[in-house]
């Protein structure tokens, strides 16, 4: 059964792709994409992976098509037929590449066996350590904020970097980007309606289970990681409800951008006292007297770290754009 | 009976999914998006008692939660779009 | 051979090589970076693929199971997830600021306007 | 579990699975945006209940119930305003209901957005 729900997925994982592929028209293939992002979670979770599942679920139904559709909001939805004199070209050469790779498939181990050297290497260790070493039934929180911290610090670093460099392109220096815009939002009139009032019921429970996910992500799937985005996509939905000055009243930009830096510092300096105690770099067994409550602090303090810093990110990146859009109607 | 409702979510979402391709216009597709959606939220709390896992379960509330911001997006993009038409023509 | 033992990945080379179409062969930009997340999502599958183990059970430790799925695959991807919505608002940016310098978001036509300079 | 719990479970889940299917026919074959939207809202609502009700039946311990029982009050609020948002774009997008002469016999309203 796990196999045949498998099998399905994957055929029509495919068969968006080729639609993608076939359809005109950047508003189809931007809920094209989100199709490809609920099948691509669905197929994480057949798969075992629920923290993946968890993430796809909220970045590739949720907030990737979202920033696209903002893109295409102002660029417009009209997508040329390109005419190529060398049409065949492309074509020639992704099959050929497709057709090399699935030779190199051959080689590889039968998928699912547990004997590949995939699952030989380090994760047999992290699997039969963590509840002695972390403490924490989440083996994939446990190599995430402890075993693998320094790469994840890594991560949380590009995410801000990617933060910075859309302030950078978006936002005017002179101070007037950082939305203000006035104008009033065409559809902003009606604030008492149905979809008003029903999200802002909905938009504090959003709230509540990204706090949830942030902080049961020991003991179940979820993290930073996923709360962040979850988080952040409670603001997207009150700003596409209220418009943008609605939002940034409730968190200015700066205060966003400050809780961004603050977000990686946490992570960063939690690495810090560990130095100073006399360990490793991000080993939290200095951070209390018994190791594995260390852990316990250090991955909590981390995973908040990560959490504030990807949810104001993400916030700061909707404003760049929304901004962006703004001043472009005007 | 599980097992039947899981193959019928999934012969659902083929018809979805064959409605999103040959769609021709906008709100077909988004309506096929929030199909797809609700029956991805029923796919997986079948699923996790098929498997017998509850921790999958915490993924289906996710899909709730962000497929109905997801379908509000779309949708105020939309009128977006038209609005600003709309006052091109004016 | 059985062939499911291999479907996984090729269903993976398939879409790797489908976005890779996309890009390669589409000029409007958005489509582009449509394409790039397809391409990254089949890299995406075939980590999660390679980390699945037959009965495993999902990497939460509980008692009375046996075999879990590898968790290291799943830490690389869920992490990769976010930084490459990160990434692709970047590129998102990049596009919106081409298009109020050009007009266009259209490869051929922006181009052309380099050239005719 | 006893078998009358059981048995009410599988019924739930079948009637379930029908009106999944029915809506998905409803989709498919429904002339227009409007009576489609129609067809999945009003059968999605029933089949998630329906669903959902039998896998709480099933489930033996509290936390997977009170879970489901989270989704499903989540739904029943969202998925009908999700559908009565896209109807209302859908009108003022300027889509209008085929009626049966094949014409577009309901009158426009102004356009006063």
């Amino acid at each position: 059964m796990e196999i045949f729900v498998d099998v399905v997925l994957l055929s029509m994982l495919v068969a968006t792709a080729v639609a993608l592929i076939l359809v005109r028209g950047l508003m189809a293939s931007i809920m094209l994409t989100s199709i490809y992002g609920l099948l691509s979670a669905s197929f994480f979770v057949t798969m075992d992976a629920v923290d993946v599942a968890f993430t796809e679920a909220a970045v590739g139904a949720g907030v990737a098509p979202l920033l696209l559709l903002m893109t295409v909001a102002l660029v417009g939805r009209r997508e040329e037929r390109t005419v190529s004199r060398h049409a065949l070209v492309p074509l020639l050469l992704v099959t050929m590449t497709g057709a090399l790779l699935i030779v190199g498939t051959l080689d590889m181990p039968p998928f699912g066996s547990a004997d590949a050297p995939a699952n030989q290497h380090v994760s047999p260790r992290y699997l039969q350590h963590t509840e002695a070493e972390i403490g924490i039934p989440n083996v994939v929180t446990a190599v995430l904020a402890s075993y693998r911290a320094y790469d994840t610090l890594g991560e949380a670093l590009v995410i801000f970097t990617a933060g910075v460099a859309v302030i950078l392109i978006l936002v005017p220096g002179d101070g007037r980007g950082t939305a203000q815009a006035t104008l009033p939002d065409p559809i902003s009139g009606d604030r008492q309606g149905i979809v008003h009032v029903v999200s802002k019921i909905l938009i504090p429970f959003v709230l509540l289970f990204a706090l949830y996910v942030q902080f049961h992500g020991d003991y179940g799937p979820g993290g930073g990681f996923q709360a962040g985005v979850i988080f952040a996509s409670a603001f997207i939905l009150y700003g596409l409800l209220c418009g943008l000055p609605a939002v940034v009243r409730v968190i200015p930009p700066t205060v966003v951008e400050v809780l961004a830096a603050l977000g990686v510092l946490l992570y960063a300096v939690t690495g810090v006292l560990s130095l100073l105690g006399g360990k490793n770099f991000l080993d939290y067994s200095v951070l209390a007297s018994d190791p594995v409550t260390g852990q316990h602090i250090g991955i909590i303090v981390i995973e908040l770290g990560v959490g504030i810093c990807v949810a104001s990110v993400i916030i700061r990146i909707y404003y760049a754009f929304a901004a962006h859009l703004d001043r472009q109607r005007v | 009976m599980l097992t039947v409702t899981v193959v019928t979510i999934l012969v659902v979402m083929v018809a979805g999914l064959g409605r999103a391709f040959s769609a021709h216009n906008v709100f077909d597709r988004v309506l096929a998006a929030n199909l797809f959606g609700t029956k991805t939220v029923l796919l997986i709390a079948a699923i996790s008692y098929l498997f017998g896992s509850a921790d999958f379960l915490d993924i289906a509330l996710v899909y709730a939660l962000i497929n109905y911001i997801s379908v509000i997006g779309v949708l105020r993009v939309t009128e977006w779009q038209l609005a600003g038409r709309r006052e091109g023509r004016q | 051979m059985d062939i499911l033992s291999y479907f996984n990945y090729w269903v993976v080379m398939a879409l790797m090589m489908l976005g890779f179409y996309i890009v390669i062969a589409r000029g409007n930009l958005v489509k582009k970076l449509i394409g790039l997340n397809i391409f990254q999502t089949s890299v995406f599958i075939l980590y999660i693929s390679a980390g699945n183990v037959y009965d495993g059970a999902a990497p939460i430790l509980a008692e009375g199971v046996e075999a879990y799925s590898n968790p290291l695959p799943h830490v690389l991807i869920l992490t990769a997830i976010v930084v490459g919505i990160a990434t692709t608002s970047v590129g998102l940016a990049l596009v919106m600021r081409i298009y109020e310098s050009y007009g266009t978001v259209e490869e051929s036509e922006i181009l052309e306007q380099d050239e005719a300079c | 579990m006893s078998t009358a719990l059981h048995l009410i479970s599988d019924a739930f889940l079948l009637a379930g699975s029908f009106l999944l299917l029915t809506g998905a026919l409803g989709f498919l074959r429904f002339p227009d945006v409007f009576s489609r939207i129609h067809a999945c809202g009003v059968t999605e609502t029933l089949a998630t209940s329906l669903i959902l009700l039998a896998l709480i039946m099933k489930s033996e311990s509290a936390m997977p119930q009170v879970k489901l029982l989270m989704i499903l009050l989540f739904l029943m609020f969202s998925s009908p305003t999700a559908g009565h948002a896209l109807a209302k774009a859908a009108w003022n997008a300027g889509v209008r209901p085929r009626d049966n002469r094949n014409e577009r016999g309901i009158p426009v309203p102004p356009d006063n957005l």
